[in-house]
This record gives structure tokens, C-alpha cells and sequence, in this order.
């Protein structure tokens, strides 16, 4: 299984039945496929679309309906279409159960930085920094190492901030991490990783819990 | 007293060189296009825009920046253009980038009459820089400004003579918010309806916003990521 | 004519062609009958409800369609329902042209003191406080003096007030007044009243505007 | 997972002596019938209500106070109640006088995680006491805070399974304001219609709102002041 089947797979266990979550743009969309068929889960998109359905069939597409990826998309049953100020209502107002984000580097305080990098263009947070502050919960995925194998799961960001001790549980594809008054307690460890080559690639400082051990 | 106008030239005559302009849409989804054509045109400079995105290089708000309208740009996600890159990078172009609940929430606050407000939104980031921190229950928020533009350009799928506005699914977005946020708020429509043809109830946004209506005809709408799935 | 017709006869004067506006409860309802036909004015309700119609007939009675002051009403072509929030986004935010109202006390600085009179119970400010801060233009209408025949136009409001220098148009059954930069300035004189009867009649000091001389 | 509730007793009990409740209505137009008689057979005490108005000494919110439920009452006008007068002027009942807007931009806020905003509504009168005032281009206003009130007692006119709501005509007033504002949200229907009946473009509150649906039977629907013109 690679890093990114792992992660997607460990993410999706976080979606409960009746949820209403947001799913980033990028990695986190593909979680959608992941949702047990049994489940009754309202995907949000901050454009503007409480339920997200599948892509469209090409005979559907509408140009009128689209995700915050701005993709082609369809709407479920009992979705409802609403405007920007209203969706982040929703959003700020807490009334958003989950929200899985990818991310550039987490801290272990909880910092997430996933929206830019310095010397590099600008694209803008879009909706990142309000659903960091607003959804009940925060799920962070994202690769435990970058391409040079440095950790991204740092003792505190080197990017800038999307938020500060925002993050509730951080998905990689060696481990699994809640952040919890203690701090950020290692609650799992994907399959094939042993505790000592997850300390090895982690720059960040980090409590085992006795499930683990 | 109709609000239907049969041209945007003349409407536009009003905005002049230095003017603020909020405008609808998320990406190339709801955007008002014959307005921003017809402001390509006009060829009016200096302007500030508010807008969640800024267009793709040849078409939305892309097509102003290409004929170097903009002076500045308050986004939030401005990823997907290439002019934008240059202009900003060469300093010719100004840009306030805000996270997306915030600038539509300040969009709503400015047409609302509220001057400022608190939010959570970018504590601890660069976004909260020279910005008033205040406590409320132990938690720190920041203060943003309300928003209010010279004008409003907002697309709308139907409207009637008063300008009572319905949207369509997501091509609702920012465009309601922003048609409040306008001293004067300019509509263009797919299809304009009769008098009371409008269910009261179902009336996205009351017209009381409105100053002008302008039906486009044949509409572009320009998708920018197709995704599809099999047929059955 | 009596004082109360020439003042609904003078403030309906006040409402323009094309125009928003929002009649306070009471008397300035009464105004209603009197705009033009051919006028395309739209009446707001703050409960939620732009295009206020007639009176319904007894066939058209609808409990969930009511004004401010809880009366049923019909709603007129072109009318639109919205929620409190939205109503007052409306006032607040400027997009009422007029509002005329109801007044208890109007002070030579333009203060408005229209909702409650100390030691009566309390019936509360409703949307009062909001429309006086909100709507483009404040006409007041009232009685020039009360039932004991002291001037209700005073230096300053002795009773609490709804709004501090709120008030463009004053019109009683005496005189109409305008408060600009100048200050309170009397503009008209209603019809059989002398200015010596006026100033006798009013405790706030205006100034004459030189059409009136 | 379905959020349809056949008996309001059960998730009443969630409601503890000294819980706050936001309630929709104005006058008694819109106002949630059934959760209020059903909150009045409870019994529960030491209630903080923020609603618009407190209903008629027999009906609505006065049917709480007529059971001295309520210990503090958060409303902008209530002029149509004597058992209010006697518990006000007895010292029984706490009062907070509110403008109307400032209200719904409170419960608003509130719901939209907004801590506190400006407004000039109040400023220079006896409710901008003790609160802070702050310029903003040269005019002054001040901060209120947002409201989130344990639960919100909602009526709507259709709902479906999922809780999205449609309200009709001005019963719609406060009620889709309050449901944003509860930390749980029950809702009471006229109609429950089945799963995906409602048009999404046309639903007023999404059901994220809301966590539990009630289809009442029979509405008495009030009229406090009946006012008719001859039939033609």
C-alpha cells in the first residue's frame, strides 16, 4: 500500500455517519470516494454547496455547479446551495463537524502551515484560515517527510501560518498524532513503521500513548 | 420606475478612473461577464477590485488585468493566472490577499451598515499583522473592516423590473454578498421576468440592492476544471 | 383641515417616485393611503417584508402575513420576504431611502426621543433605534406641543432618547423644520400658523430660512 | 440518520432549569407553537429567552411567563403583556431591552462565530451604556456582543428529513436568524417532506443548522391585530 493509500485510508475512519464535512482541495477530495456507502454524510464546499455528489456524468456537467476546487461536480440529496457569506457561517459558526486539510509542515503545538511559501508566487489561503478557526474538528494529512526525507512535522513551522495550535489530529503516512492538553501524543503507527524509525524521521517532540507502546 | 437598462455603456460611463468595484463569482463560476467586458472596453484604470479570485489570463477579471486596469486586488485565492504573476511580481500590480470567510464577511458587513467586526479567522498569521487583537471569552480574535465599493457587479440568473435577484446553485456565491456591498450595484441577468413573476419567497436577493438590471444574452460560462465520470 | 391631516399631508410629500421606505407604526402608517398611485414606492416592513400591500380583504386573511405594528397585510407585486437579519441589513446599511416615524421629543440638535417616558412601563425600542441610525433620511412627524400645550420641539429631549442628532425633516402640525449644518431651520409654516405663534408655541431655538420671511 | 422527532417530550429533556433559548416569531407570527406549550407541560425554570417579542399574556412566550419560567427575558419590544408589566415591575423578571437590529445581528453573529461587532444603532441613548465606543472614518459606534444560546426553538413551514427549511411569507422573521444561534436547534414543521423534495436553490436555513425536526399537527397561527379592507 503506498504513503497516500495509507493516509486516505487512516482519514476516512475520522468521517462518522451524519457529519457534515469539508474536504480540502488537492489529497483530501479523494477521501469522498472513501465514504462508507451506508453513511449519511453532507460534504461542504465553501463556494457555496452543502452536499457534494460524485463528478458528473459528461450528459451533467453544469457550469453552474462546482466545488471550491472548481471542478465540475453534482449535488446529493437534500443539498442546499447558499452564498459565500452564509457558507462561512457554517464554517466559523462551528457548525462544520470535520475538516481534513492537507498540510506543509505541523508543529507540535498544533501550527499548521499549508498555504504558502516564501520566494515562491502567492496563490492566497482561500478558505484555509477560516475553516482552521471554525470547523469542530481538524484532520492535517500530509506526507511525514518532504522530497529531501526532512520532516515536515517540525518543533514549530518555518512557513507561514495558516493557524496556531489549530490541529486536532495529524495523519501521515508513518503515524497518527492527536494534540490534546498533554500536547501531541503519537496515538497510532501506520503499518511497517516501528516507533524508533518514526522518531528518527520526526523533528518534532512528541508523548507515546500506551496503546502504542 | 423599471431598473432595466438596455446597454451597460451608459451605466458604465459612471465609473470612473481611481473607482472601487466589488465583483461576484468563485473562479470563472457566476461571473459577470458582460459587465467586465464591457469595463475592458471602457477601459477604465486605477481601479480596486474586491473579488474572491482575479480570472483566468484571457477571460473573468484576467481580461482587466491583461489591458492593466487594476491597480490593486483584494483576494482570496488568485492562483490560476499568469498575468497576475508578473504584474505582481513587477510591483505594478497591489495585492490584499484575505482569507475567504473574512472577505466575505467583510463584503456583508460593509452592505449591512457594520463598520467592523471580530474573527478568529487568521489569529497568529501574517493576516493578522497590525491588526486589533481583543479577548472575548478567553479567546483572541481580530478586528476586519467592512467593505463598501463605489460599485457592484453581480450576475445574477433571473431577475424582475425592481431587481429582485434569484440565483443558480453555486453561481450564487460572493454574488448576493456583493450586490449589497455596492453604492451602486450593477446586475446582469441570463433572463429578465415579468413584474411579480418572482415567488416572494423565493427571492435570493431583494432588489432594494439593486440599481441596475441588464440582460446578457448567450453566456459563455466558461468551466475551468472538467471532471467527469463514465456514463452508466 | 385638522393637525393631524395637515401632517400626514406634508410628509407624504416627502416620499419620491422609485423610492424605499419604511413608515413607523402609528400615525406615519396612515401615510401609506396617501402616496400617488403612479408612484412605484416600495414599503418595508421590518419584520421581513418589502412591498407592503393593502389591508387584505377578509377572503385573503393570512396570520403569517403581517406588518411591524402585527396588523395583516398583503404584499404588493415585486415584494420579497426575508429574515430579520437581512431586514435590518437593509436599514443599517443605508439601502432605505426614508423612514418616517413617530415622535415624542425633538431637540433643536436633531435628537430623536421616541420610545419610552420614565416610570410608564416599558414597552421597548423595537426597530426604532436601528432605523433612525440606518436609513438614508429621518422625517419625524408629531404634534407640535402636547396635551397640556407645552412644545414637544425642545432644547434638548427630556426624555431618553432613540437617537442623538438623527432627524433631517420635522414636521408638526405648526411648521416644518430642517436640521442641517446651520442648525434647526424652520422651512415651511403650515398653513394658518404665524411665525409669532410659532416661536411662542416652541421651546427650541430655530432659524427662519429666508423663503419663510 | 434521520433528524425527525416524533415526540418533542424526549429531546425536551435535554432543556435543564437555567438554560437559554433563543425563539423565533415576531409577535406571535412564526412563533414554534408546540415547543413552547411543551415547555410549559415541563415546567422547566430559570430560563434566559432571547426572542423579539414575549407573545400575549395567553399565548406564546407568555405562556412561560404565566408559569414563571422565565428569569431573564432578552427582547426589543413588549408592550402586549400584562403578566409581563406585573413580573417586570415586581422585580421577578430581568429585562434586556435590545434594538431590534442589534438583536438579529447579535443571535446573527452569534451563530456566524462572531464574537462582537460594531454598530451605530444605540449610540447617544441609554443602550450604549457601559459599552465600548469606537470611531470608525470619523462616526462613532459600539460593540455588541454575539449571541449563542443553548438551544433554538425554530418554526418553519416545510422541512425535510436532512432539516433543511423553508419558511413562508413573514412567518420567516427571526426564525432562520435563531436557528444558526443554538447549540442544538429543534425545529417544528408544518410539513415534513421527503428526502430531496425540497429544491436546494430554494432552501432558506440548510439543515447543518439544525439537529432535530418536529411536524406539528394543526397550527393555531394567532392573529394578534386583524385588519381587513371592504370586499370589492
Amino acid at each position: 500500500m503506498s504513503g497516500r493509500e495509507k493516509i486516505l485510508n487512516r482519514a476516512v475512519k475520522e468521517i462518522k455517519d451524519g457529519m457534515c464535512v469539508n474536504l480540502g482541495i488537492g489529497m483530501p477530495t479523494l477521501i469522498a470516494d472513501r465514504i462508507p456507502e451506508e453513511f449519511d454524510v453532507m460534504l461542504q464546499s465553501e463556494n457555496g454547496l452543502l452536499g457534494i455528489g460524485s463528478y458528473p456524468k459528461e450528459s451533467e456537467v453544469d457550469a453552474d455547479l462546482i466545488n471550491a476546487g472548481k471542478e465540475t461536480v453534482t449535488a446529493k440529496r437534500n443539498a442546499s446551495y447558499f452564498d459565500s457569506a452564509e457558507s462561512f457561517s457554517m464554517i466559523r459558526g462551528g457548525h462544520i463537524d470535520l475538516a481534513i486539510l492537507g498540510g506543509m509542515e505541523v508543529s507540535e503545538t498544533g501550527d499548521l502551515a499549508n498555504w504558502m511559501i516564501p520566494g515562491k508566487m502567492v496563490k492566497g489561503m482561500g478558505g484555509a484560515m477560516d475553516l482552521v478557526q471554525g470547523a469542530k474538528r481538524i484532520v492535517v494529512i500530509m506526507d511525514h517527510r518532504n522530497k529531501y526525507g526532512e520532516s515536515k512535522v517540525k518543533k514549530s513551522c518555518e512557513l507561514p501560518l495558516t493557524g496556531e495550535g489549530v490541529v486536532h489530529v495529524l495523519i501521515t503516512d508513518m503515524a497518527v498524532f492527536e494534540f490534546t492538553e498533554k500536547g501531541m501524543e503519537l496515538v497510532e503507527l501506520q503499518e511497517g513503521v516501528t516507533l524508533e524509525e518514526l522518531k528518527e524521521a520526526t523533528a518534532a517532540s512528541f508523548i507515546v500513548r500506551e496503546s502504542v507502546k | 420606475m423599471s431598473k432595466i437598462i438596455t446597454s451597460l455603456d451608459e451605466v458604465l460611463e459612471q465609473v470612473q478612473d481611481g473607482a472601487s468595484i466589488a465583483v461576484g463569482g468563485f473562479g470563472l463560476c457566476g461571473i459577470p461577464e458582460k459587465l467586465i467586458i464591457a469595463l475592458q472596453e471602457k477601459g477604465t484604470k486605477e481601479l480596486t477590485v474586491y473579488s474572491n479570485n482575479c480570472g483566468v489570463d484571457d477571460w473573468g477579471l484576467g481580461l482587466l488585468l491583461q489591458n492593466k486596469q487594476i491597480k490593486k486586488m483584494v483576494a482570496s485565492y488568485v492562483g490560476e493566472n499568469k498575468t497576475f504573476e508578473k504584474q505582481f511580481l513587477s510591483g505594478e500590480l497591489e495585492v490584499e490577499l484575505v482569507p475567504q470567510g473574512t472577505l466575505a464577511e467583510r463584503l456583508r458587513a460593509g452592505g449591512a451598515g457594520i463598520p467592523g467586526f471580530y474573527t478568529a479567522t487568521g489569529v497568529g498569521t501574517e493576516v493578522a499583522k497590525g491588526k486589533e487583537h481583543k479577548e472575548f471569552d478567553g479567546k483572541t480574535y481580530i478586528l476586519e473592516r467592512g467593505i463598501v465599493a463605489d460599485f457592484a457587479f453581480v450576475k445574477a440568473w433571473k431577475a424582475d423590473p425592481f431587481g429582485n435577484l434569484v440565483f443558480r446553485k453555486t453561481a450564487r456565491n460572493f454574488n448576493p454578498t456583493v450586490a449589497t456591498a455596492g453604492k451602486i450595484t450593477i446586475v446582469e441577468v441570463e433572463e429578465l421576468v415579468g413584474a411579480g413573476e418572482l415567488d416572494p419567497d423565493e427571492i435570493h436577493t431583494p432588489g432594494v440592492y439593486v440599481q441596475h438590471v441588464y440582460e446578457g444574452k448567450t453566456y459563455e460560462k466558461r468551466i475551468e476544471r472538467l471532471t467527469t465520470r463514465k456514463e452508466a
